[in-house]
């Protein structure tokens, strides 16, 4: 068996990495509930464990995310990881073709050129020194890509890049060494022994002036020593990202998802994100000049450090998590990390114990706190539910109530709790099939806190049921609207087609920088409850701005929050979407009523 | 503290006061409750300043009591003090001097009316005549008792004994001065100084040698209030009241404080009795309270009377602290005797207020 | 040449020279006191813009041109009109005849001690505001008379104005944003001081005051308490015990201070009445002059000939009271040149 | 103790002197915004919570200067957290912000 010296720093290295990753991964597994351990291994024995080699192979070599974000930033990733793994692959089977080997230690396919200065003589032999030659360009390549994104990174479309610590920087110094020390021992090797292809004999040509025999020895041992650097900061730094995520991986296609604050899936997910700082762009905060974004608060979470700020100080717009390359639910932890020691004094809510008896109806028609702020939300759905034709009442019609969502935004869930039971008891009372909603905050927590009987539907959803079933006829107009999708109806609850339908029947719907899981928050967010209400301006302006919505006569959204946000800073008009249909109403005959109830089994 | 403004103030409150043959009405409380005072204020005017007083056994309350707790009507209240004015009348006086500052404060009420409304001030005369076939003439200058101690108070110090100032330390007393509401209140043009900065009682001390206490809650009412005092459950406002200027002239260590009304005597002197018992709190140097002291008591003692012939042993309050302040002469062993010497009995002693 | 005499040697007085002197009449400045400018010769610093006081009143003197002819330390003391022209006759004797007055005597003080309550003129510690204003001249830090700094110190807003027990209905209009300057000019004096603010209504109701209002705020945390003050005593150590109104929350309410600023405001200067019946001009509820109305005709008055500008006609702020007096001038011209 | 048959009122004003400032200063340090209000009762007006209860965050907000804790307490309980004062607030103070902090400095030994 062939052994040196100089393999001990890289064998060491990658030694500890393995012995780190084993330990860490079964003190996490062991800590989920017997429930998600079922999870993990029903998904180890069925046939979704493909989907998650797959995605294993796009995600953690290919970096498929990060082409879409940027090509050239999706190559710097690629040309590195899925590099240096088929180097890895490839130089095991190449050993293959030495066949003394029996068997093989780790450290002989990295340093084969060392023990096996002669290629072999067959075509195999000049082939794979080729390959390899090759994969080293392609990574070398990615490395000096990520030299240049250092000092431009505006190249790979980021205008913000993430300020890394002590101990990244350390391994990032370290890995971009590698390869640059491989190729140098691989080249003095050629140099001496011609067993190089392209690549390190055209550079060991060059370097033959320089002491080669002196300098080989050396040079294998700085190649080690960085391996070695490298491996032992790795658990440590923003690179334990890499064994990280195949775990990550693996228990999110389990359908395993973090439930509390510190549960192991939230651990993962801090240990999985590799800083790369796509989400700071993402992150309209950043422009305001927080640094608050999910790289420094999951780096914070991970090194223990003061993050108060970092915990209130989100919008929770969900946009960081749509731009994650890792899939990183930074949002959940950070709703669950509100829940901790933020825990109002108490609370006493003195709801009426008499709540009045409401009529039988088939809709009940929900406003939401902000719609009374928004008043003309509230008359177009009362025009619109007139014309409907269906019998409807209004819940919050005389007093508003609460859902409870912006209790639960803020991380109180004992409040939160008590104002559910009270208003899920007053929809209860008026035994409607379908609850309308024109807050999609209300709708949110609606569909996923209060368990309803009746079907919950946002306005926007339902104006298109009416639309659909002809109940309502609304009159083309010549005006071009751009539609802003608020995020808790857009990212939040995935509804991003009915809107877009009901406006092309009514106007001309203009596209705009910022669609569907990419549109921007309007900065009026519940969510943040650090910054003050200049700050969340000064976004609506900027989001306005990106939007470019000069080009439209009105800005149409379906969210009063973002509506009453906007109208403070835009130039055009700014109305919910249900205005515009209540705008444009037809009168229409009143004949098919009974239609009604496919409406409600349908939706 | 500058006395400029007072100054001026005090010049915009000036008014006459008669100089001699005072008609003399006294006061409910103040004869029940210190019933040496009013003899010496009579005293005074009589042995000291030699003035001719007339104090007529036929007069009778003014009824302010119960005028200002809503049992008796205006018109009877009108006629029983259109009676003491024809007693005045009869006995051939045109000065009028309350002892009682409600009284005072009644009195100019219902003269104020009468000019504003002569077919009141009629109808009242026919009252009084049918009743008591009594006729009357309106009191040319009514002033309150303690003006009358006012206007003379530098001849009272020139023929003093007793100077308000601590014989030990040669410091002036530092006196707080409570003026009853109904004094100047109601009709700070009727008073000597006004209802903000009155001078009355501070124009008498700072003149026989003491310091006055300008504390916070200088103008607050005692609490008396008559409604509240005179409903149980309600006299909780009373000595709440009380409460609030002890505690507020309390810094300020004062050695003694003077009223010119009778029921603030009486609030400020007994309600020490009832804080100390409730809440455990005395105001006064080592347990003792502050003596409080009418200002005809404190005329009395300042000439020289016998502290117990003006009657200071009546008061809750022990005096003795500051008598021996003031290097006034007394037997103790006197204190509870009566005339020819006859024992008077002993009073209770209080369980947290310190007695002698 | 026609002859103008302008009674008051105050900003507006002075403003009224200038501009009617520009245009070639003959103007007689004629000021009671030995010294031009008014009650603002001896402010410190300006709302809102905190520029100098002096620098305003050094300026207008300079642009008084030669043709001004200047009469201090006299008064006027009899008057008569015949054939468009006024007679003056003036306290040293002397007399002239004028085409044209304008009266712009101003303002006096709400003497503070009329407050009986306050303790101004009582406790050394209750000041005015125009004392405050005064003392700003000095660099010094707020002392009090006993020489200690001034750590607490309120100011009470509304003392003579909007209040009918002293006779004066009116709002004085200047003290609110007056009180929030000297309030921010006393923070930074005395660094670290809590300065109160006792106010009825904060009328901010000019251009730059709110901001004033949310600088005092956010900057120099003063706190403002809606709050009515009702009397005020002395403390053993002389510092002040007042006591209010929280009006917004219905409570009474304790404080000790160790100064009290009371924000006096204006009354008719005290030779309004005189004058009104000299030259036969109605006098309004407030005792300020009454103009023809208070629209178009601000500076005339119903005697042919007598005009009106600055706070003789009612309180006005700085720039009111100049912009009153260009349009005094401006009306005094076009009388002039009716035929 | 004789039986009076009455007792004495504790005092009622507001005593500035001994104001209780502690929670205040806490909210003020963390979210200065506190300090634009102008208790014009915007937020009060708007209230979700004041349907069923009496509270007010202009008057939460005045309690909290004069230092009367108990009020507070009892007052900012009820709140939902809803943000509906912050849309309405002509000064910008952050409100919700506001109230999550009185909560915790209610929780915090100081008080």
């Amino acid at each position: 068996m062939k052994f040196d010296w100089f393999v001990i720093p890289f064998l060491a290295g990658l030694t500890f990495v393995f012995g780190f990753c084993c330990i860490k991964f079964y003190l996490w597994i062991q800590r989920l509930s017997r429930g998600e351990k079922a999870l993990l291994k029903k998904h180890f024995f069925s046939p979704s464990l493909w989907v998650s080699i797959k995605e294993i192979f796009n995600e953690s070599l290919l970096h498929r995310k990060i082409f879409r974000t940027n090509a050239l930033l999706g190559y710097m990733h690629t040309s590195l990881a899925f590099g240096w793994f088929l180097l890895i692959v490839l130089g095991n089977i190449e050993v293959k073709f030495y066949s003394h080997y029996s068997v093989n230690p780790p450290y002989v396919p990295i340093f084969l050129n060392y023990f096996e200065p002669n290629t072999a003589p067959h075509f195999f032999g000049r082939g794979f020194r080729f390959l390899m030659d090759f994969l080293l360009l392609i990574i070398l390549s990615g490395v000096a890509l990520a030299y240049l994104k250092r000092f431009q990174p505006n190249r790979f479309g980021m205008r913000r890049t993430m300020q890394h610590q002590v101990l990244d920087k350390l391994a990032i110094i370290s890995l971009w060494c590698i390869f640059p020390a491989r190729l140098l021992a691989e080249s003095f090797s050629a140099a001496l022994y011609h067993n190089g292809s392209f690549l390190t004999n055209t550079v060991g040509k060059w370097l033959s002036f320089l002491p080669v025999d002196n300098l080989i020895y050396p040079a294998w041992w700085g190649y080690s020593i960085v391996l070695g650097i490298f491996f032992f900061s790795l658990p440590f730094s923003r690179y334990m990202h890499i064994p990280t995520e195949v775990l990550l991986i693996i228990l999110r296609n389990a359908g395993i998802r973090s439930r509390y604050f510190n549960h192991p899936f939230q651990q993962v997910d801090i240990y999985a994100c590799s800083r790369c700082g796509i989400c700071i762009d993402a992150c309209q905060l950043s422009t305001l000049g927080y640094a608050t974004q999910p790289a420094y608060y999951l780096r914070s979470l991970r090194y223990k450090t003061q993050h108060n700020e970092l915990t209130e100080n989100c919008l929770l717009c969900g946009r960081c998590v749509e731009a994650c390359p890792v899939g990183i639910f930074s949002t959940d932890i950070r709703s669950h990390e509100r829940t901790l020691g933020h825990e109002m004094n108490s609370v006493h809510y003195n709801f009426s114990k008499n709540i009045p008896k409401q009529k039988n109806v088939e809709v009940l028609y929900f406003a939401g706190c902000m719609s009374h702020l928004v008043p003309g939300i509230k008359k177009a759905m009362t025009s619109i539910l007139n014309q409907s034709g269906c019998s409807w009442s209004m819940l919050d019609e005389q007093e508003t109530v609460c859902c409870g969502r912006p209790l639960l935004l803020a991380g109180q869930i004992t409040a939160a709790n008590q104002v559910i039971m009270h208003t899920r008891s007053l929809i209860e009372r008026s035994h409607a099939r379908i609850l309308v909603t024109s807050c999609p905050i209300c709708f949110k927590t609606f569909k996923e806190n209060y368990r309803l009987n009746a079907n919950v539907l946002h306005h926007s959803q339902f104006i298109k049921h009416l639309q659909d079933e002809q109940r309502i006829v609304t009159q083309r107009i010549s005006a071009h609207v751009k539609y802003h999708d608020p995020c808790e109806l857009g990212r939040g609850m995935n509804v991003y087609n009915e809107p877009r339908e009901v406006l092309s029947h009514i106007a001309h719907l203009l596209p705009t920088n910022h669609e569907k899981n990419k549109s921007l928050c309007c900065g009026g967010s519940l969510g943040n409850i650090f910054i003050d209400v200049d700050s969340k301006l000064q976004i609506a302006t900027n989001t306005l701005q990106q939007m470019d919505i000069r080009s439209a006569d009105y800005l149409i959204t379906a969210c009063p929050l973002c509506q009453k946000t906007f109208s403070a800073v835009s130039p055009i008009p700014v109305k919910d979407i249900a205005q515009l249909v209540a705008d444009n109403l037809l009168l229409a005959n009143a004949e098919n009523k009974n239609n009604y109830a496919m409406i409600s089994e349908n939706a | 503290m500058k006395n400029v403004g007072k100054q001026l103030i005090w010049q915009q409150y000036q008014k006459e006061i008669a100089e001699d043959h005072f008609f003399y009405v006294r006061s409910c409380i103040r004869q029940n409750f210190f019933p040496g005072a009013e003899a010496t204020f009579l005293r005074i005017l009589k042995d000291v300043l030699h003035k001719d007083v007339y104090d007529d056994p036929a007069h009778t309350t003014c009824t302010g009591i119960g005028y200002h707790t809503d049992i008796i009507p205006l018109e009877t209240t009108m006629t029983v003090v259109a009676r003491q004015f024809a007693l005045m009348t009869e006995k051939g006086y045109k000065n009028f001097i309350p002892s009682c500052v409600t009284s005072f404060g009644l009195y100019l009420e219902i003269l104020e009316s009468w000019h504003n409304h002569p077919e009141v001030l009629n109808q009242i005369r026919k009252y009084l005549k049918e009743a008591t076939g009594r006729t009357f003439e309106l009191p040319e200058n009514i002033v309150h008792a303690s003006d009358i101690i006012y206007k003379f108070r530098r001849e009272i110090a020139s023929k003093a004994k007793y100077r308000l100032v601590n014989q030990q330390t040669g410091q002036p007393l530092r006196v707080v001065e409570h003026i009853g509401c109904h004094y100047a209140k109601m009709f700070p043009h009727k008073s000597v100084g006004g209802a903000e900065f009155p001078r009355v009682l501070s124009g008498i001390i700072e003149e026989w040698g003491g310091e006055v206490i300008d504390y916070p809650e200088r103008r607050h009412c005692c609490g008396f209030g008559f409604r509240q005092y005179f409903i149980k459950a309600n006299r909780g406002y009373t000595f709440s009241s009380v409460k609030k200027k002890f505690d507020s002239m309390h810094p300020y260590s004062p050695d003694l404080i003077v009223t010119n009304c009778p029921g603030c005597n009486v609030f400020l002197d007994k309600g020490q009795y009832v804080i100390s018992e409730q809440e455990g709190i005395v105001y006064g140097a080592n347990g003792y309270g502050i003596p409080v002291l009418t200002f005809e008591e404190l005329a009395g003692l300042i000439v020289g009377f016998d502290p117990w012939d003006i009657g200071l042993q009546v008061h809750q309050v022990s005096v003795e602290p500051l008598l021996d302040k003031m290097g006034v002469w007394y037997e103790p062993e006197k204190k509870y005797r009566g005339k020819n010497n006859i024992p008077l009995g002993q009073p209770l002693q209080p369980t947290v207020l310190k007695t002698f | 040449m026609s002859k103008i005499a302008i009674i008051g040697g105050g900003i507006a007085g002075m403003e009224a020279a200038i501009r009617l002197s520009a245009l070639n009449f003959e103007v007689h400045l004629i000021e009671k006191s030995f010294i031009l400018g008014g009650h603002v010769k001896n402010w410190h610093m300006l709302f809102p813009d905190l520029s100098s006081a002096t620098q305003l009143v050094e300026q207008q003197k300079n642009q008084l041109r030669d043709s001004v002819n200047i009469l201090l330390g006299i008064e006027v003391i009899r008057a008569s009109y015949t054939n468009n022209k006024y007679t003056l006759y003036f306290s040293d004797g002397s007399s002239n005849t004028f085409d044209a007055i304008i009266l712009t005597t101003g303002f006096k003080l709400f003497p503070a001690q009329r407050k009986e309550e306050y303790g101004y003129s009582i406790y050394s510690n209750v000041i005015t505001s125009a004392e405050l204003e005064e003392y700003f001249q000095t660099d010094k830090p707020l002392y009090t008379k006993e020489h200690r700094i001034a750590e607490r110190i309120a100011f009470i807003h509304c003392v003579g104005s909007r209040d009918d027990k002293v006779g004066n209905r009116y709002c004085s209009k200047v003290c609110c944003v007056t009180a929030v300057k000297q309030a921010m000019e006393t923070a930074r004096r005395n660094p670290g001081a809590e300065i109160y603010l006792f106010y009825m209504d904060l009328r901010m109701f000019d251009r730059q005051f709110e901001d004033l209002y949310f600088q005092a705020q956010t900057q120099y945390g003063i706190r403002f308490i809606r709050g009515r003050l009702s009397e005020v005593s002395e403390k053993p150590d002389s510092r002040l015990f007042l006591k209010f109104e929280d009006t917004l929350l219905g409570k009474p309410l304790r404080l000790t201070t160790d100064m009290l600023v009371l924000m006096v405001g204006m009354e008719p200067a005290e030779n309004t009445g005189q004058l009104a019946r000299l030259f036969n001009v109605p006098v309004g509820n407030d005792k300020f002059l009454l103009p023809k109305n208070l629209h178009q005709y601000r500076n005339l008055t119903n005697q042919p000939g007598i005009f009106l500008a600055g706070c003789v006609s009612g309180p006005k702020t700085i720039g009111e009271t100049l912009t009153d007096a260009r349009s005094a001038a401006l009306e005094v011209y076009n009388y002039l040149n009716r035929n | 103790m004789p039986d009076f048959g009455f007792s004495i009122q504790s005092s009622q004003p507001i005593d500035l002197d001994k104001t209780y400032r502690a929670v205040y200063n806490f909210v003020k340090e963390k979210e200065p915004s506190i300090q634009r209000c102008i208790y014009c009762g915007a937020c009060g007006a708007t209230c979700t919570a004041a349907n069923f209860s009496q509270m007010s965050l202009r008057k939460v907000n005045l309690l909290l200067l004069r230092g009367q804790i108990a009020e507070v307490r009892q007052l900012v309980e009820h709140c939902l957290l809803c943000g509906k004062c912050m849309l309405v607030c002509p000064r910008n103070v952050n409100t919700r912000k506001m109230i999550l902090l009185i909560h915790q400095a209610l929780k915090m030994p100081l008080s």
